[in-house]
């Protein structure tokens, strides 16, 4: 037996979840459909045209947002999954009262609104003389990377059979040989949806980047909002589509690559 | 058996404690701090001016006395946060609980699906909305096609709502999503068995059985959307303040950086007091279900 | 869809010799200097290019970090420079004075250049942020119209350059609005056909700003009186208002969502180019005038490059692609002849005489005028 | 007696399996089961049992075929209307109610008055010995008091029919046993028909007054336990309940058997062997339970241990007869267990073997 | 042979519940296990076994006691260098590695030359009958597959002493009976010792060479197959190990022993009666096995049968002596079954009872 309920049997069920879908998928599909408006006003369809993605592949000043961007996400999720993995491994270790109180204080950056973080973060870094630039933003993202990654790595572990560890300790493994060849490739899946959710939420952050970037540090979400200010232009839609395809590429990658791992 | 030892996670927890404990730190200082001079940063006495302006003030007629302006402000993302979780609940439970409910090799798939929209900028799934339910938008034209005239949607209270619902959506049906996905869906059948309707399973089976989930669904919006702005300014034309808004604005036009950190530790506070509450009910749920 | 994001494409258009200039009316037409005979040595390019310093120098190199506005200079034109000096530009953003001032009070370091507008700039001196450059002693400051030479935030031009100017008034939709407000006080009155559509800033200094104007106040007002009666007034105002935002005016403005906008008079031209019906309302009750500056933070890295930078923006052909990519007026004499006719044209660019007379800059107001403005922004806004 | 009870009449159904390709989980099944009779469904796993249990209560829906109860049609009705219950494997509690209210749950559906839901549900806790539990939720209890539980809340709304699906498979042994005779106690004591679903050929044995044997979709045998254990009527059937030597003979024409090459049989002796078995072309075992089998000096058939392990009560040993051929003996502890390796010969009273087709 | 063997001596582990409280789940334990020998360690959930296995894979410290393995001592010995390796119950396998690669692991691990190691998981893989299998993952295999790959990746490192921890457990009954056979064939094909833990008595009469009962952390009896069934030295291990009637008796001055009022029979008759036991102030149970109680008439204690259950090779028969006793018993299904309600009479040879303190 499956064990599965059919829905058809849940009153309303089904087509509110597909209207969800749908309101979640509207803007996108404006997002994209504008992307090649020749006009340049967002809202004022003038017919078809690739003038905006020429200008995406032209524009340094894009360029640069996203490439910073992308440095950023990538050594914040790096770093926030790499202490995410370890404070896994940490919280698992300890006596029971000790788990709850380490994690609710992991969390503490998902707890904090974003405008207090900003601003004390960035009063923190200049008490501290620390200069602004890629490295502060790296760390401000990294602190809310961690409780973001942590979250799926802590389930994959949870709903691991402790005894592989123990299966693996009893044939002779230990130390960083466990950790190698056991210990990482158990947690790969939660490892890979704990980076690339902390990915996402470092490429989307505005208000703490704002605060903490330096001068060459622009991230894209900074570079849209003065965008938008001005006036938005399909350009903003070009950027995302592209954005946006790039990571349903790499999610199909991912969820193909993890398919094959996952175990049963 | 251990696979680590405790201290593994001292590097993530003293990295949390340097990278929000030191801000928070930074933020009490400045609120008890004067301003500075011009008004830009702070000086160098202490007072708790900053405190007594939330609730004090001198109005324009000189009356020194109680005032409700900047409590009226949180207030208001109060209840804009709690308007957002009862609607992302209303939409993110049946999502959920459908998505738990599809074949095992498609619930990923469709989990992802619900993440996908996050990896556009929020700023452009946000002004995504603008274009869509602006009176010459998709939405209203092609109602109007029809023959069916709208009433304006763009700067409204309910566009707001729409907007930051869309935004959080997804940190309500995931949790519920791992709640229902958790769910013996037998017990559903045993509801079915024992004389309950459809409805009735849905309300006094699966509802109590994901209920964990709906908690933390619950916290992971409202939190985030007290200190939300984006939305009430793009969306709702941004005639009403948010609490993030004001504390920005003490930062930048208002020049009043002591009052920025004072509404800032009032807003903490206020989360604080939303876990400690949360978190009873919580342990609630986890007791019941155990 | 000639607008702003579409100009980089076609440069300064270069009308060499030709109109001596529409009115530029801050301007007293006395320097017209026009581009040096020099930049034809250069013979890259058919367009002028006009900079002797850039050519005097040998190419210096290095970098400069330009912290500025959101998009309010062309890539191509840092571009140019950087061809021209050999000086590399590294741009980033912000979204208001009041941000910049933030970043650099918390004690931002870095940036080379920064470009604040009028009233922040003593505060900026005051606490020591940006430091004197001698913009008056800079070769292209024989540019300056005299009318900029000696703005009350920086007498002398000691620490300041000027970039560009503007106003913020009132764009009307004369298809909604076919009577069109004269001042603040009509515009606040609710003029008929703007019901429930107006549109207002985000900015909580030019919004108060302009209501005190309204009720026969003046700006940075200290007598709580004047707040009573601005409340008073807007009380009974914000039911009209449908948007409060300084974001997507233009576009609002183009589909006609909003009949009456305050905006910048820049934007309004860009907005006019999308909605022939519009027209822009200097209020005869006062407007702001701003001017944006450049200017160098202490501690600035690159203080060379600085100056350079700062220098060459101030040559008259340069400047002049500023004021095309972005419809505001520059202070530098002799530019409009590298200026697109549509603009120097324009009211909208360029005010008349009249309308001029009514703009004036407005200082930074004290402490205890922000507070009151603080309390009566929160409450138009809750 | 059938118009009052159930009636299954030739019900199918085919699932679509999630990988393509489809499974014929009941194909063309038909069972009476009595007012208060004890039918027993057994069958190797994945035979259909369970689709079977879920179409009656509604929770699966037939492709053909239809099923009746008191004479009235129940398959078109919806699973909330059926007055049936089912006692689920997992015995599904809600994890969230107490154990009264778990059992109070189908009558409040049917809003009932609560003093009698009040008193109906002690009567249950009683029956099933747990009124001490009442207050306690489903995880505070032991896996055997969480099955009565389930017992108890199917019981309380007095189906007509009560479904049991394999409701001892997660119980130990011991516990299995107890509750087995507790089962039919109660089952006795309410006297309603139960149907219950078991792999477990003993506990069918044990429990049933009826086993019906199903196989791939199928029913193959329905009889009382000693039909189907005495009597299968196919090799399945031999096979799957108890243990049995399925040994390869041949035939001649005057249809005498050899067993093994060594033992010869006139068909007329083995109790199963009708003309068509013994006449007929397919080929034919003959079945044997290791309890029949004898070891004896003086028998017919002769080989070597190969295996003998003891088992407390009895003894079981494996008897290599050449060419691979083992035959099982069950015997009582107290005779003497033969060594591995030792030669001995077994005797098979011909009254105890049955002829089939294989 | 015992130095070359394992050796446990007087080890104890107490626990601290997660609840505060202590349990002690070792209790001064003793054990010793020759080098080919196949010891089962038999009890009841929670007795300790677990613990036990893996204080001797070093899986868990002891608090006091030694552990030695071939005269030397192993429990200071971190679990990753012991010569001792473990099946567990759920297996355990990596579920990203083959096959292959999972009975690899161990090898690899000590750094053994490749030419060895694809040499040895060969021959481990033929071991197991699973040589088709090397390239699968886990996940492709069934129950009995992995556990036999499970098996494999531990026997594969030839370990002094393997333990298993409920390897059978998650089987189905007819695989675990096959599964059974085969782990006897493979410990004794590779000669090393197998202590093996179960709770199912049936599989450790079949398994063990020795069985080792266990109670509370203490081991209450060791002995042969027989030996415990036969002999056991405490009511908990002839209630443990199959059924047994355990009938409350009255004695007298003189030795003499009345059971249920009816029967008596002097002490000297009965198998377990020593001295103690028989004038001792305890109370005392005598201990029989309900396929030696047999139903004659001119049995000596009379009663109602109150229950039979036809089990298809044989009858179980409950019959109500008066007072809430009951007497079980097993007879040959060929036996004329008894009715609900006769009144029979039972016949206890005294060489198959048991006295022993209850
Ligand atoms: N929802 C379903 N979708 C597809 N196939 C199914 C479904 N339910 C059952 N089956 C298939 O139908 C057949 C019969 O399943 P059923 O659950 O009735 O078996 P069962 O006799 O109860 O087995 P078990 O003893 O293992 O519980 C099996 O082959 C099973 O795989
Ligand atoms: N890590 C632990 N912490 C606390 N108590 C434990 C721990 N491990 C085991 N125990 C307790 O020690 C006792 C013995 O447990 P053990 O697992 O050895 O039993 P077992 O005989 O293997 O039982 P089972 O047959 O159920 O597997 C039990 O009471 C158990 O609750
Ligand atoms: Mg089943
Ligand atoms: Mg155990």
């Amino acid at each position: 037996m499956t064990g599965q309920a059919d829905t058809r049997r849940y009153p309303g069920i089904g087509p509110a979840a597909r209207l969800a879908f749908a309101f979640l998928y509207a803007p996108l599909a404006v997002v994209v459909a504008y992307s090649f408006n020749s006009g340049p006003i967002v809202s004022r369809w003038e017919g078809f045209s690739l003038v905006w993605y020429r200008e995406v592949l032209e524009r340094s000043d894009v360029r640069d947002a996203v490439w910073v961007s992308l440095r950023v996400a990538v050594a914040a999720s790096a770093a926030g999954t790499a202490l995410a993995l370890l404070a896994a491994l940490g919280i698992v270790a300890m006596v029971r009262r000790g788990s709850p109180l380490a994690v609710g204080f992991l969390s503490t950056p998902l707890l904090v609104p974003e405008i207090v973080t900003a601003v004390g973060t960035l009063s923190f870094f200049v008490l501290l003389d620390f200069e602004r630039g890629m490295t502060t933003l790296v760390l401000a993202h990294t602190a809310f990377c961690i409780p973001f990654a942590l979250l799926p790595i802590r389930a994959r572990l949870a709903e691991l059979d402790p005894a592989v560890f123990e299966a693996a300790s009893d044939l002779g493994a230990s130390g960083f040989r466990l950790f190698r060849r056991v210990t990482l490739p158990l947690l790969v899946p939660g490892i890979v949806s704990g980076a690339l959710l902390a990915f996402i939420i470092s490429l989307d952050d505005y208000l703490i980047s704002a605060f903490v970037a330096g001068p060459t540090s622009t991230t894209l979400p900074i570079f849209l909002f003065g965008l938008i200010r001005r006036g938005a232009s399909p350009l903003i839609n070009a950027v995302s589509t592209l954005l946006l395809l790039v990571t349903v590429a790499v999610l199909t990658a991912s969820y193909i690559t993890g398919k094959w791992r996952k175990p049963k | 058996m251990r696979v680590g030892t405790r201290w593994l996670a001292s590097p993530a927890l003293g990295f949390i404690a340097f990278m929000v404990g030191g801000p928070m730190v930074v933020i009490v200082w400045y609120s008890l701090r004067t301003r500075g001079p011009g008004g830009v940063g702070v000086g160098d006495g202490l007072t708790v001016d900053a405190y007594e302006r939330l609730v004090v003030t001198e109005d324009f007629a000189g009356n020194v006395g109680f005032d409700s302006t900047y409590l009226e402000v949180m207030w208001s993302s109060i209840l804009l946060a709690a308007a957002t979780m009862l609607v992302a609940l209303a939409v993110g439970f049946p999502t959920a609980v459908w998505i738990s409910n599809r074949p095992r090799h498609l619930q990923p798939l469709l989990v992802l699906a619900v993440t996908i929209p996050f990896w556009t900028s929020i700023l452009v799934r946000t002004y995504a909305w603008i274009v869509i339910l602006r009176e010459t938008g998709p939405l209203a034209s092609g109602f109007d096609a029809v023959g069916i005239d709208l009433p304006r949607m763009l700067n409204t209270r309910g566009a707001t709502l729409v907007g930051m619902v869309y935004t959080f959506l997804p940190f309500m049906v995931l949790p519920i999503y791992a709640a229902a996905e958790r769910f013996d869906h037998r017990i559903a059948e045993a509801g079915l068995d024992l004389g309950a309707t459809p409805a009735v399973v849905l309300r006094k089976i699966v509802w109590p059985s994901v209920r964990p989930g709906v908690v933390a669904g619950c916290l992971l919006v409202f939190i985030p959307a007290i200190g939300a702005f984006l939305q009430p300014e793009l969306l709702g034309g941004g005639r009403s303040l948010m609490i993030a808004n004001l504390i920005q604005q003490q930062f930048g036009a208002s020049r009043n950086w002591p009052f920025g950190s004072a509404l800032a530790i009032l807003l903490l506070v206020v989360v604080t007091v939303v876990l400690v509450v949360a978190r009873r009910a919580a342990r609630e749920a986890r007791v019941v279900l155990s | 869809g000639n607008d702003d994001d579409t100009q980089p494409a076609q440069p300064a258009q270069p009308e060499q010799t030709a109109e001596p200039a529409a009115t530029t009316a801050p301007s007293e037409p006395d320097a017209p200097e026009e581009p040096d005979a020099s930049d034809a040595a250069d013979g890259e390019d058919a367009a002028p290019q006009p900079e002797e310093p850039a050519e005097a120098d040998e190419q210096i190199g290095g970098e400069v970090n330009l912290y500025n506005w959101t998009d309010y200079i062309s890539e191509d034109l840092l571009a140019r420079f950087s061809d021209e000096t050999g000086i590399k530009v590294n741009l980033s953003n912000y979204d208001s004075n009041e941000t910049m001032l933030a970043t650099l009070a918390a004690g931002a370091t870095g940036y080379d250049v920064i470009v604040p507008s009028d009233y922040i700039i003593p505060l900026l001196i005051d606490q020591d942020l940006i430091q004197p450059i001698d913009a008056h002693a800079m070769e292209n400051a024989a540019h300056i119209d005299p009318a900029f030479l000696d703005p009350y935030f920086d007498v002398g031009r000691v620490y300041t350059a000027p970039y560009l100017y503007g106003t913020t008034g009132l764009a009307v939709d004369t298809s909604q609005v076919p009577d069109p407000p004269d001042s603040w006080a009509e515009f606040f009155a609710v003029p008929e056909g703007s019901h429930g559509s107006i549109g207002m800033m985000n900015d909580q200094v030019e919004v108060v700003h302009a209501v005190l104007r309204a009720v026969g106040a003046e700006p940075c007002s200290t007598d709580p009186g004047d707040y009573a009666l601005a409340e008073e007034l807007l009380d009974g105002f914000k039911s009209a208002v449908s948007v409060i935002n300084s974001d997507g005016i233009i576009e609002r403005m183009a589909a006609g969502e909003n009949s009456i906008h305050m905006e910048w008079n820049g934007a309004a031209y860009r907005s006019s180019l999308e909605n022939p019906d519009l027209v822009y309302v200097y209020p005869s009750d006062g407007l702001t005038l701003w001017q944006d500056n450049f200017a160098v933070p202490t501690g600035a890295p690159n203080f060379d490059q600085a100056l350079v930078f700062i220098n060459w923006m101030m040559d008259p052909a340069n400047i002049a692609e500023a004021t095309n990519w972005n419809a505001y007026g520059n202070a530098i004499v002799g530019s409009d002849a590298y200026v697109d006719t549509d603009l120097a044209s324009s009211p909208m660019v360029v005010p008349g005489s009249q309308e001029l007379s009514y703009a004036a800059p407005v200082e930074s107001c004290p402490i205890e005028a922000i507070d009151l403005y603080d309390r009566l922004w929160t409450s138009f806004r809750s | 007696m059938v118009a009052e009870g159930l009636r299954i009449q030739d019900v199918s159904k085919t699932f679509t399996a999630p990988e393509g390709g489809s499974v014929r989980a009941l194909d063309g099944v038909s069972l009476d089961v009595g007012t208060s009779e004890f039918v027993v469904l057994l069958g190797p796993s994945g035979c259909g049992k369970t689709t079977l249990l879920r179409a009656i209560a509604g929770l699966e829906d037939v492709d053909s075929g239809r099923i009746d109860l008191a004479g009235e049609r129940l398959d078109t009705v919806p699973p909330f209307r059926r007055a049936v219950n089912t006692v689920f494997q997992s015995y599904a509690l809600f994890p969230f109610l107490t154990v009264e209210r778990n059992i109070a749950f189908g009558l409040e559906m049917e809003r009932r008055p609560k003093a009698e839901i009040r008193q109906r549900v002690a009567h249950a806790l009683e029956l099933v010995e747990l009124s001490g539990f009442a207050k306690r939720t489903p995880a505070q209890l032991s896996g055997g008091q969480q099955q009565r539980v389930a017992l108890a809340r199917a019981l309380v709304k007095e189906p007509k029919v009560l479904l049991l699906d394999e409701p001892l498979g997660a119980l130990d042994l011991k516990l299995r046993r107890q509750m087995q005779a507790e089962l039919k106690r109660i089952q006795r004591s309410v006297g309603i028909a139960f149907l219950f679903v078991t792999h477990d050929q003993e506990e069918a044995l044990a429990l049933g007054d009826r086993i019906a044997v199903l196989n791939d979709g199928r029913i193959v045998q329905v009889g009382t336990p000693q039909e189907v254990y005495e009597s299968p009527e196919t090799r399945f059937v031999a096979d799957f309940i108890g243990e049995t030597n399925l040994l390869p003979v041949e035939r001649d024409a005057a249809g005498t058997v050899t067993v093994a090459g060594q033992w010869k049989l006139v068909a007329a002796e083995i109790v199963g062997a009708d003309e068509a078995l013994v006449a007929g072309g397919d080929q034919v075992v003959l079945a044997v339970r290791p309890e029949r089998v004898r070891i004896d000096p003086g028998g017919e058939l002769r080989g070597v241990v190969a295996e003998a392990a003891y088992l407390g009560a009895d003894v079981h040993v494996a008897i290599d007869m050449g060419e691979g051929l083992l035959i099982n003996v069950r015997t009582d502890a107290q005779d003497a267990i033969p060594e591995v390796g030792e030669r001995v010969a077994v005797r098979i009273d011909p009254r105890h073997t049955r002829l089939l087709s294989s």
